[in-house]
């Protein structure tokens, strides 16, 4: 406190209080250790990202188009892509004729029509902790149930027992995301619909599944995008896990899909980059950009959906 | 003049096809939850038929040797966990950093970079981080700073898995940040706190159980995560019980991908192939806890607030 | 009673103290003095050449139809616009004849002298007891917390409730009860001005009236500015109001400026602007 | 003050030290304006008695002490009239905080009146220079203002404690009055020819004059049954408002 003989004035109190923007330390320190964590993070991916370029550039190179349209092979130099490219798109059409129509039916069941008791919530909370699930034990359920008990159906190790498979692991996460997308839908939405005399079909067809489908449509194919890049679940379902199969020359469109032995992009990634040979460091970086590339090209396919249908 | 009685029983048609559509949706939420029982039945039952194949004892033999007979389970759940615990290592601070700084210091526009951009890590397939482990990390990283480190190793896999689970630590951290109600800041920089007081002593504790949910959730994901270990960690048969994180060593589910593997040729004792369900099952159950703990965590977060 | 940790200015409890008392004699007793204030989000002028006067140990409320920058100008007092990146403020906003925008004044500083409280209830997810402590925490509080939490806790009219309780959560309070808590967590860092932005309009009537009533005791105490939407409220606790009003400007946005500022019995018995009498007649626009 | 009312006007009881109330401000500005009027009207009373004396014994003095002895009645008026609108206007007073101030109104107008009327009555001290000799005029005079008086320092009290019972029995107490007076107008009629017609007039307008704070005192009452009760007695009140 100021002393009798030389009193400061309220204004020069309050000044030397809420003056003096010192450099705040702490804080500085504080905001720099956060951004070195997020660059960390991002300086990985660039490495990642970098050190594939680095390793696979020698094969576009040298082998151009022909890395993408060759078979498997055991020899580094021949091995192509064809086959994973064909396995892979083909699952994702069994997941997309699958898990997509039970994922988001069983979500407006769940969301619009079950009423809010035991066993809806457990229904919820299960297919949640489905979600959580690795995905390596979606593998076992292939195997036992398509690929075993069901193989008068799917024929055993085709590619139908690996569609199936995936559409499985990712019908969990399509639920959700699309139970999800229905709950943003404003309730007031719904009363407003019932309120003119809306049947429940009438409401969710024309109210609320135009307000939700660009959440659904987007979130859906992120979920295929997932299942693109899984693999796990395929080394038990089924896919060809040597360096080299072959179908006979003229084979069916149908038998290809439902006889044949098949494999899948990440599979065949994963087989190569199990090889102790050197040369297949570069095919397997090689494959893993055109892994990546694909994937960047659904997740844009995601946003270009997302784009379209919410300017509407 | 009389009003006509006004007919209220509505149009039938209408009636049966709300009924139709009703049990089309029905039938596939209950599918959804079939499909969910056949999971847990396919496991259970071959479960069941290993551990009455084999000689119990050899629960707790020496080494994780399938096609010998010997399953010993503390040889691989210690390797999950050396390997789950680098991964929590490497992806608790990064990830948390990550959401604290997008959450409370980063612009709206660095914000809509940066988000994606993490985003996109998470995309990256596990077969690819699994090669960049035993490609990259392994002889660029490891083999300078400590030399006499194995060509596949338990620590290369939990750096990759922990790269694999940053963006789900700080996607999910980073909700709850951000879900901690600005009123909360500004109570706390009408106190005459700063920028960095606010986060660290405001929006941290209040989002705390959001992100041990995320940290749990990010557990769980390591525990269960297969093909990083199995190209990295050295997924190759057997393997005994391993201390040294520089060393290779089988984890649950590299021991479950080594299996899947070889199944078409899996010769050996009763059950070699069996102990894949076996081993399923208790990462089922594993998982299944710590989702479970997870979600616990998220639900008391969302009552709060 | 625990000393005032960071006090500047002398209240009448305080007015022994000969040195800041010679010192008041000489100021003038606004505590703020507002000139030509006009605040800017990015191109939005939000609010356009305010001026006015705000007196010691009296409540002065903020009235206004929404978007009129009753609130902004609000925040300008402890410079809570900060925090808005786009935020830009002119003109001048003096505190004891400080200018609260000068180059060197810090505001996290300023904060600590003008505590909030704020339209909804916001207690941290902690106790009772470290809500009121934390603000004294991280001003480097030295004395006795407990007594602090005490006289804090009794001068918002709580204490008797939360004794027993202090170690439970805030959430555990009614939402009156949540108000008055941080209500007592402003004033225990032992502020000379408390802003209260619509601090019960998240409230029950019952409530509301509790808060009004404590604002007339912390009134010998702190100066008060309130800004509600709510003018009964104006008219019940304040001294003065100032009505503010919205208008378009020429790009056709609506900005914000101040129509009649004056004792609260002229402005709700004889308003002299035809607007205010409009608006608390509500015969509004 | 270190006590505080609860609740709202007129209970009176006791006092929580602490928050357990809420609004105690405005039922201090209710306080505030109830013990104004009071205090207001025992200005009025006071001054009524003066010009009692006045009249009785003659005391011409006393005059100008009466009439601004108003003047503070009046000044009480304004300040307690500006109170009540603006608390009316600030408070939004309801049910008994809402009939206590809107009656509160009421009853300044006839405290105030009854104040004009006094200094109406000191007027005709002056015109008379002093009341005839005749001794029962004067012992009626006296009496009547004595009933007047009382009727009115009762009605006050009754306000200032908001008696209901008191309140309601006030109209029955003024028949005292109205009887004083009738007498009082028959003893002027006996003594016409010696009061003259000037006199007889200024005495008839006395007399109409402390019947009229007899009624005031009665208004003073019912709107303090209407306070309490929210029911005027014997639904009279409208035809008690005539002029004065």
């Amino acid at each position: 406190m100021a002393t009798r003989t030389k009193a400061p004035t309220t204004t020069e109190l309050v000044q030397a209080a809420i003056s003096g923007r010192k450099t705040d330390v702490v804080g500085t320190l504080v905001a720099l250790g956060l951004l070195v964590t997020i660059f960390v993070s991002l300086g990985v991916l660039v490495t990642l990202l970098a050190d594939m370029l680095i390793k696979g550039w020698s094969v576009f190179a040298e082998r151009g188009l022909d890395f993408v349209t060759s078979p498997l092979s055991p020899d580094p130099a021949k091995a192509g892509l064809s086959q994973g490219i064909f396995g892979s798109v083909m699952l994702m059409v069994f997941v997309v004729v699958v898990a997509f129509p039970l994922g988001v039916g069983a979500a407006i069941y769940l969301e619009e029509y079950a009423h809010d008791t035991r066993l809806t919530r457990f229904i919820v909370a299960n297919m949640r902790n489905l979600a959580g699930v690795p995905s390596i034990v979606y593998g076992l359920l292939g195997f036992t149930v398509f690929v075993q008990l069901l193989s008068g159906v799917t024929n055993g190790r085709t590619l139908v027992s690996g569609g199936l498979t995936l559409a499985v692991l990712v019908l969990p996460i399509m639920m959700i995301t699309a139970s999800e997308a229905l709950r943003a839908v404003p309730e007031a939405l719904r009363q407003a619909s019932f309120g003119v005399g809306a049947t429940k079909w009438e409401t969710i067809r024309h109210q609320i599944l135009p307000v939700a489908l660009p959440a659904i449509l987007t979130g859906s194919v992120l979920t295929v995008a997932r299942a693109f890049g899984e693999s796990a679940p395929l080394l038990l379902a089924g896919a060809v896990l040597s360096n080299f199969f072959s179908a006979p020359a003229g084979t069916g469109f149908a038998t290809l899909v439902t006889e044949a032995d098949y494999t899948a992009l990440p599979i065949v990634v994963f087989n190569w980059a199990r090889q102790p040979q050197k040369e297949f460091i570069a095919i397997t970086a090689a494959g893993i950009v055109v892994l990546l590339v694909m994937l960047l090209l659904i997740n844009g396919a995601a946003i270009y959906i997302r784009d379209r249908t919410s300017r509407k | 003049m009389t009003t006509a009685a006004i007919d209220l029983s509505g149009d039938p048609k209408r009636k049966r096809r709300e009924r139709r559509v009703r049990v089309v949706f029905q039938a596939a939420a209950v599918f959804s939850v079939l499909v969910s029982a056949a999971i847990v039945l396919s496991l259970i039952g071959k479960a069941l038929g290993f551990l009455l194949e084999i000689d119990l004892s050899q629960l707790w033999a020496d080494g994780w040797f399938p096609r010998r007979g010997r399953f010993d389970l503390r040889t691989i759940i210690w390797h999950t966990l050396v390997v789950s615990a680098i991964a929590m290592v490497v992806a608790t601070p990064l990830g948390l950093g990550a959401a604290m700084y997008l959450s409370e210091y980063a612009s709206p526009r660095s914000r809509r970079i940066l988000k994606p951009t993490l985003e996109m890590l998470a995309g990256i397939p596990s077969v690819v981080l699994g090669f960049f482990a035993l490609k990259f990390i392994t002889p660029n990283v490891l083999t300078t700073i400590f030399p006499g480190t194995q060509q596949s190793n338990l620590l290369a896999a939990g750096i990759g898995v922990g790269i694999l689970i940053i963006p789900l630590v700080a996607s999910v951290s980073e909700d709850a940040m951000r879900a901690v109600p600005i009123a909360l800041r500004e109570a706390s920089y009408g106190l005459g706190a700063q920028k960095w007081r606010t986060s660290l002593s405001v929006v941290f504790p209040a989002a705390l159980s959001g992100i041990v949910a995320s940290l749990i959730l990010g557990l769980s994901r390591a525990i269960g995560e297969t093909m990083v270990v199995a190209i990295a960690a050295g997924a190759t048969g057997g393997s005994l019980l391993q201390v040294n994180p520089l060393n290779g060593g089988q984890t649950m589910t590299g021991a479950m991908a080594s299996l899947a593997i070889g199944s078409d040729q899996v010769v050996g004792e009763a059950g070699t192939f069996d102990s894949l369900f076996f081993v399923g099952l208790l990462l089922f159950f594993m998982t299944l806890a710590l989702n479970i703990a997870s979600e616990r965590f998220v639900k008391r977060f969302r009552q709060r607030y | 009673m625990s000393e005032p940790m960071n006090r500047l200015v002398t209240t009448p409890a305080a007015v022994g103290d000969s040195a800041s008392n010679v010192a008041s004699a000489a100021e003038p007793s606004a505590v703020f003095s507002v000139t030509d204030l006009n605040v800017f989000y990015g191109d939005f002028h939000a609010v356009k050449d305010v001026g006015v006067d705000v007196k010691e140990h009296e409540i002065t409320a903020f009235i206004g139809p929404s978007g009129c920058g009753k609130s902004t100008v609000l925040r300008c007092f402890n410079r809570m616009n900060d925090l808005i990146e786009t935020a830009r403020v002119e003109g001048s906003v003096r505190y004891h004849g400080v200018d609260l925008y000068g180059n060197d004044v810090d505001p996290v500083q300023v904060r600590r002298h003008i505590g909030m409280v704020f339209q909804k209830p916001n207690p941290f997810p902690k106790s009772i007891y470290d809500n009121i402590a934390f603000g004294p925490r991280i001003a480097g509080f030295k004395g006795n917390m407990d007594d602090l939490v005490e006289s804090s806790l009794d001068r918002a009219a709580l204490w008797d409730e939360v004794k027993d309780i202090l170690n439970q959560s805030a959430f555990a309070l009614s939402g009156g009860q949540q108000q008055r808590l941080c209500i007592a967590r402003a004033i225990a860092t032992s502020p000379d001005v408390l802003l209260m932005d619509e601090p019960a309009s998240a409230l029950d009537p019952i409530a509301t009236l509790r808060i009004e009533e404590l604002m007339h005791e912390l009134k010998s105490d702190y100066t008060i500015i309130i800004v509600t939407h709510n003018m009964q409220q104006a008219a019940r606790v304040s001294d003065r109001t100032a009505f503010f009003n919205v208008s378009l400007n020429e790009k056709g946005q609506r900005t914000g400026h101040l129509v009649e500022f004056d004792e609260t019995g002229t402005i709700f018995t004889n308003p002299a602007e035809t607007a205010t009498e409009d608006y608390i007649t509500g015969r509004f626009g | 003050m270190d006590t505080r009312d609860t609740g709202s006007i007129g209970t009176g009881n006791v006092v929580h030290r602490h928050h357990d109330e809420t609004r105690h401000h405005f039922s201090e500005i209710l306080d505030e304006i109830r013990n104004g009027m009071v205090e207001m009207g025992s200005l009025v009373v006071e001054n009524a008695r003066r010009a009692s004396v006045a009249l009785v014994e003659n005391r011409l003095e006393m005059v100008q002490g009466i009439i601004d002895g108003d003047k503070e009645v009046n000044q009480r008026y304004a300040e307690l009239e500006r109170l009540t609108f603006e608390t009316l206007a600030r408070q939004q007073p309801v049910a008994k905080d809402l009939r206590f101030l809107v009656s509160s109104t009421r009853i300044l107008y006839e405290l105030e009146r009854t104040g004009d009327l006094v200094v109406n009555i000191a007027y005709i001290v002056n015109d008379l220079h002093g009341l005839p000799a005749s001794a029962q005029l004067r012992s009626l005079v006296e009496r009547m203002a004595a009933a007047s008086c009382d009727l009115f320092a009762t009605a006050i009290t009754a306000l200032g404690d908001l008696d209901e019972v008191v309140g309601r029995r006030l109209d029955a107490d003024d028949d005292v009055v109205d009887e004083l007076v009738e007498a009082f107008y028959e003893q002027i009629g006996k003594e016409r020819e010696v009061i003259g017609l000037e006199a007889g007039i200024a005495l008839n307008r006395l007399g109409r004059f402390w019947e009229r704070i007899g009624d005031h005192a009665v208004n003073i009452g019912e709107n303090t049954v209407y306070i309490v009760t929210a029911e005027f007695p014997g639904d009279t009140h409208l035809a008690l408002r005539d002029e004065d």
